[in-house]
């Protein structure tokens, strides 16, 4: 891969410009998923189940159908056989089985949202009247929803289907497991049996919602010959088209996604809900059909993350070298299997050099919708034990919990738990950045605590493609298939600008749709600025060939006379020798020079490096009613080269809130009955304005060699280390662990009240 | 359902539209008269994304019914704008980076330049807490208080220069 | 819902005689429970009875022995009134906790009142103020204590055709004043977890000569703590009065485990909240 | 034809492999390499492409098509998913 440009040598890379879309967005112009209308466009409604677990005896939608204005109705029956279709979403492989049974159940319904029936109509009214006229036979069955129930040797087994993968030959599953994953270094017994100190605890986390702001929503229209389009706001067009052709059994080629505005996704946008359904029906009445979920159904069917139950013992010599790590834990995925449990063991420890480890993980399978991927999905709930246990290590030693991180943390050059190599990664750097920041060092005041934690997500890079074409004027048009959830195509813009030495002003970026550009993976990962990056310098850089041949053609000299400058073509042979073209000149001539100007490429790039944070939270504690507010907070982070500092800024400090929100306030509460309690904004309590102080951002710059311009991903990072931040923060406060998430006032006051 | 008429003044425009009793006034506005900068995010007054200005005073648009708007001012996002010539919070807005998704800008701004209107000083903690309605969640509010404060020294600035 | 019908009468006659006319027909004031009850399909009203057209309503009159707040009046509003802010800022601040400015510049606390929940902010408050409210009806009005208006979560007292039109505050007696917190688990936009109100004066001597206590959710409608008051009344407000206070208050509590709290927190909170009122209430008693 | 140790990182090792985690084995490319551990595990290579990530002497390496030269150890890992913004 390229070689970092020299340092300091950046015009437009690190400068902060206002981005391309936002006087869209100012203005409320910028149409997003909720907003797109189609014309002659009928409104859809989906029936959900109101028990956790339900056998679907019958559905009669007779007065469904007879409610004026209906037009289509769809169940279970209408979707293709299931069955195991391995769709290739760039990054990991979906199956198409259990997604198709979670977009809408067939025989099982398997938690209270869970869809069952689908209905479409003239006006959205008539829809939801309809919804409440379809007769649904329910025999409910036994239910489990506490990852403890779900994960006992005797709970109810809420699939014939389920088995535990990954066991030993002999070894006993679960009824509920799905996978028992082990990762074992050393010899982690010896080496725990003879540290010299050791710390143990229980730590506990609930499910928590990716919480954006846009309810999911998607327009389909299928068309007489057999193709089919669809509008809606997603992190990849391009697998909403894989995962929807899987589901559907549809050839790929015949389906075109047009990406909306996307408002927020953090991973939850990263897998379909409502586009095959919004099909169907689409199919069936001849219409395009809209869907947008009311809050209530995002809760109740789409997202969460994992909650997890972790057991941890860590294990020290007496110059605090943590020698023996022994960690098992297991994390719910809802009714179906999920991929954190992998993302958990391997983003357990990873952050340290420890020689002798066991860690254990278990994908626990309970009454709820099917998880989905949440900013560094899976590890922020193993790094809340992790780094929760640390502390209480440098508190038990009495050494300063930074110290105690420098002692162990991973350096350039070590092998990571997955046994490649890491590179130039920036954790020492940002320990020692936390430590100078005067922050760390500031006088507390009257019932305040401190505390400090770090964390790390590997990032990714993958499939990108990207396209750049020349205007006449000399205007520079960037195509990319990235949604822009954070301010990507002024980065993008950025980084065009920069390779082709002109003004930010001159790009423009496009965010095509499927059939306009070539394949690129989603937007999360933290890969877009790093991979999308690469493809655009890239094609950049075709160009670039492009316009030194074209130059040679002007200058009739050979095109290796000719060089690349800042904007320019300059001559360095023949009888023209250092005269220049600008880009503009050539571009006005490309018509005598061989015709329009442009070059697309895709690029697979994996040189992602690991990225670090290192927070620290002060909050105050009112010791008589258990309420916690947060003092200051700060976020230190390597993030190789920050492309649009603000942006960058802006991941880690809403990344920061919302690890915040998970540790005080957010949580999926269910009653008795097993239906979510708390289904909406008033009840499930994301983080406001006025909770917050301003989160101050320290980044530490260390470039990514495998990135022109030394980009690592940044996105999941900051949600990692806050649950163990703030935890410690309280727990110190209030003078006992605080190992329950999320750590609500009644917690507090009873464990102040000596409960 | 019997349709209602109203007669109502959009951002100084007279506009009138049919609708049913129980339809919203953020639904009037999106649905009946396409101006859909107005977002709903919970429908239920927790988010503050479809925050719009009913004579005078900022409201959840949501929480407003259509057939109430008879005869009153609603003042939108789509005439935060002057022409093509920002407001100086939409400018902080793009300047401060205080939007990442986008999605609950339009609500944001709109309770902002309701807030400098009433207080063209506030302090850190009166911003967080007038802003405390309206929900974001890729921010983590940092950037949009600061444009909220930038904007009201530029007010304050234009004020005195004139 | 297929019939429902909207109503923006002038009158409170007109109102009386629509609600009177159709048992499935609602008042609405600020709509900032009505309409989310509506699009949540919790509730399914046959007819809407808008009262913010009726001039009296959006009002508030300053009488000789009460203030008069009308039914249609805006929390928000409630601010701009100098006098009631200087009698009764614990109201004016408990109806200011309610949702968010943009929910305030719209709910009101007859509406609040009437949604008959004991987690309403703007409710202990007006108990701890001795306040009542004007209940209009086919048969003309009657005046009733604010406590006696909810009759459990979500019910209450009014008959056919019958809705709260204004809330009647009595004035501040000299040396008196009131104040009203609330737990929350965030700082804004949450339902009080636990609240508590109190209204107390003191004299020269700074001897209680009257107090109100009431606390919310904490039982199934807002309390009023009599034997709390009683604790407080003669005393100088000390150490031992307090707690005899924080006692009734806790032994009054009859609250439930609930997604919001848990019965032990809001015993214990109940108390913390009544004794930190009782003691802003008579600081701001002895500004007066 | 390099002749390489071959690390087979959980789940493949018991997914795949029985448990055993080490393989020698030579191959010009990782297209070689994964054929041969088709030959032993039936069914890897179909999800190879999409469920491993291979890192040559330390270093991911994303084209399967690279020589692997006098290369001396190949690691064959779980890829992660993510999801940020």
């Amino acid at each position: 891969m390229n070689a970092p440009e020299p340092k300091g040598s950046f015009k437009q890379v690190g400068t902060r410009p206002i981005r391309p879309d936002g006087v869209e967005k100012v203005t409320g112009k910028a149409i997003f998923g909720t907003d797109y209308k189609a014309a002659n466009m009928l409104h859809g409604a989906i029936v959900r189940c109101p028990h956790p677990h339900a056998r679907i005896k019958s559905i009669d939608t007779s007065k469904a159908e007879a409610v004026p204005g209906v037009k289509a109705v769809v169940t279970g029956a209408d979707f293709p056989a299931i069955d195991d279709v391995m769709v290739r979403t760039g990054e990991v492989a979906s199956s198409t089985l259990d997604l198709a049974i979670n977009i809408m159940a067939k025989d099982t319904a398997y938690y209270d949202g869970h869809a069952v029936a689908a209905i479409a109509a003239l006006t959205r009214q008539a829809a939801i009247e309809a919804a409440r006229l379809i007769e649904v036979d329910y025999e409910v069955l036994p239910h489990v929803i506490d990852i403890n129930d779900a994960f006992a040797a005797d709970a109810p087994k809420i699939k014939e289907s389920i088995e535990t993968a990954g066991l030993a030959e002999g070894e006993e599953g679960r009824p509920n497991a799905s996978l028992k994953f082990p990762s074992v270094k050393g010899d982690p017994d010896a080496a725990m049996a003879g540290a010299a100190h050791k710390v143990s605890g229980h730590y506990s986390l609930k499910p928590v919602h990716q919480g954006y702001i846009e309810p999911h929503a998607a327009v389909a229209t299928w068309k007489a010959d057999g193709k089919l389009d669809i509008w809606c706001s997603s992190q990849g067009a391009f697998d909403v088209r894989g995962l929807t052709a899987g589901v559907l059994h549809l050839d790929i080629g015949s389906i075109r996604v047009m990406p909306l505005e996307i408002g927020g996704g953090f991973g939850g946008k990263t897998t379909i809900y409502l586009e095959p359904v919004a099909a169907l029906l689409s199919k069936k009445s001849g219409r395009p059909v809209r869907f947008v979920m009311t809050r209530e159904e995002v809760f109740r069917a789409t997202g969460p993350a994992a909650g997890g139950e972790i057991d941890i013992t860590l294990g020290a010599d007496a110059d605090g070298n943590i020698v023996a790590a022994d960690i098992e834990f297991q994390y719910s995925s809802g009714a179906f299997a999920g991929a954190d449990t992998w993302a958990g063991v391997m983003h357990s420890v990873n952050h340290y050099a420890i020689e002798n480890f066991k860690v254990v993980g278990w994908n626990v399978l309970c009454n709820m919708p099917k998880h989905a991927a949440y900013r560094a999905p899976g590890a922020p709930q193993i790094n809340f034990a992790v780094e929760s246990a640390v502390n209480d290590l440098a508190d038990k030693m009495g050494m300063d919990p930074i110290d105690l991180r420098l002692k162990n943390a991973v350096k350039p050059g070590a092998t990571g738990p997955m046994g490649n190599q890491l590179g130039e990664i920036g954790l020492v750097e940002c320990l020692e950045a936390a430590k100078a920041h005067p922050h760390y060092s500031a006088p507390l005041g009257p019932n305040q605590a401190r505390g400090v934690a770090c964390g790390s997500w590997m990032n990714y890079g993958g499939p990108s493609t990207a396209a750049v074409s020349l205007a006449d004027d000399g205007s520079v048009l960037v195509t990319e298939g990235n949604p822009d959830i954070g301010g990507s195509r002024a980065s993008m813009a950025l980084m065009a600008a920069e390779t082709f030495g002109i003004p930010y002003e001159k790009v423009s970026v496009t965010i095509a749709d499927t059939s306009s550009i070539g394949y690129s993976m989603v937007t999360g990962g933290s890969r877009t600025t790093y991979a999308t990056g690469i493809a655009v310098i890239e094609a950049s850089k075709g160009v670039i060939e492009i316009l030194r041949d074209r130059a040679a053609k002007m200058w009739e000299c050979d095109v290796s006379e000719v060089e690349w400058g800042e904007g320019e073509a300059i001559c360095t042979g023949g009888e023209n020798k250092g005269k220049t073209f600008p880009l503009t000149e050539i571009a006005a001539k490309a018509g005598a020079t061989g015709g329009p100007i442009a070059f697309e490429n895709g690029v697979n790039p994996l040189q992602h490096l690991p990225g670090y944070g290192v927070h620290i939270c002060d909050v105050e504690v009112d010791k008589e009613t258990g309420n916690v507010s947060i003092a200051r907070y700060t976020a230190v982070q390597d993030v190789g080269k920050a492309i649009h500092p603000s942006y960058v800024e802006g991941q880690m400090q809403g990344g920061a809130v919302q690890g915040i929100g998970w540790a005080l306030n957010e949580a999926y509460i269910y009653n008795k009955d097993g239906r979510l309690d708390n289904a909406g904004f008033l009840d499930y309590r994301i983080p406001v304005a006025s909770d917050m102080p301003m989160i101050d951002t320290v980044m530490v710059e260390k470039a990514n060699p495998g990135h022109p311009y030394g980009v690592k991903g940044v996105g999941e990072v900051p949600i990692v280390p806050p649950l163990a931040a703030v935890g410690t923060a309280v727990s110190r406060a209030v003078g006992k662990p605080m190992r329950s998430l999320p750590i609500t006032p009644d917690k507090v006051q009873a464990s102040l009240n000596g409960g | 359902m019997s349709r209602i008429h109203v007669t109502t003044t959009v951002n100084g425009d007279a506009r009138e539209y049919l609708c049913s009793p129980n339809q919203t006034l953020l639904d009037a506005l999106r649905d009946e008269l396409g101006m859909t900068g107005s977002k709903e995010g919970c429908g239920s007054g927790d988010c503050g994304a479809c925050t719009v200005v009913l004579d005078g005073e900022m409201v959840c648009s949501c929480l407003v019914l259509a057939g109430e708007a008879e005869g009153r001012r609603v003042d939108t996002i789509e005439g935060v704008a002057e022409g093509s010539d920002l407001h100086p919070v939409q400018q902080k807005f793009l300047e401060n980076a205080a939007l990442q998704c986008g999605f609950c800008t339009p609500g944001f701004i709109v309770a902002s330049k309701a807030l400098l209107e009433k207080n063209p000083n506030p302090t850190e903690t009166e911003v967080r807490y007038w802003l405390a309605g309206n929900l974001c969640r890729c921010t983590g509010y940092d950037k949009i208080v600061r444009a909220v404060m930038d904007a009201a020294a530029e007010l304050r600035q234009e004020r005195t220069a004139a | 819902m297929a019939n429902l019908a909207f109503h923006a009468p002038d009158t409170v006659k007109e109102a009386t005689e629509l609600l009177a006319a159709n048992k499935g027909a609602r008042p609405l004031a600020g709509g900032t429970d009505l309409i989310v009850q509506m699009q949540s399909g919790r509730m399914a009203p046959e007819a809407i009875v808008d009262i913010k057209r009726i001039a009296s309503l959006g009002e508030i009159r300053e009488e000789a022995d009460h203030f008069a707040v009308g039914a249609a009046v805006a929390c928000t509003a409630l601010k701009d009134n100098k006098a009631l802010v200087d009698e009764w800022p614990g109201v004016v601040e408990a109806a200011n906790l309610i949702g968010s400015v943009q929910v305030r510049n719209r709910a009101t606390m007859a509406g609040n009142l009437c949604n008959a929940s004991p987690a309403a902010d703007s409710v202990p408050a007006l108990v701890a103020a001795g306040a009542t409210a004007i209940v209009a009806g086919p048969s003309g009005e009657r005046e009733v204590p604010v406590e006696q208006i909810p009759t459990g979560q979500g019910q209450t007292s009014l008959g056919d055709g019958e809705f709260v039109s204004e809330i009647r505050i009595p004035r501040q007696q000299k040396g008196g004043s009131d104040a009203y917190l609330r737990s929350i688990p965030r700082t804004e936009m949450d339902i009080a977890v636990v609240g508590a109100g109190a209204s107390v004066t003191v004299d020269g001597s700074g001897t209680c000569t009257a107090a109100r206590v009431a606390i919310g959710a904490a039982a199934p409608t807002v309390l009023l703590v009599e034997d709390a008051g009683k604790a407080l009344v003669g005393s100088k407000l000390d150490d031992g009065a307090i707690a005899k206070m924080m006692e009734a208050v806790s032994a009054a509590c009859k609250p439930i485990d609930d997604k919001r709290g848990t019965v032990a927190y809001r015993k214990t909170t109940a108390g913390v909240l009544a004794k930190r009122v009782v003691e802003i209430a008579r600081q701001r008693a002895g500004e007066n | 034809m390099a002749d390489l140790r071959v690390v087979v990182m959980p789940p493949f090792d018991r997914e795949f492999f029985g448990g055993t985690d080490r393989f020698d084995l030579s191959a010009k490319t990782l297209f070689g390499v994964v054929n041969k551990l088709d030959e032993i595990g039936r069914g890897f290579a179909d999800l190879a492409d999409v469920r491993a990530a291979f890192a040559v002497d330390g270093a991911v390496q994303p084209d399967w098509s690279v020589p692997l030269g006098d290369a001396k150890e190949v690691i064959v890992m779980q890829k992660v998913a993510g999801g940020a913004d």
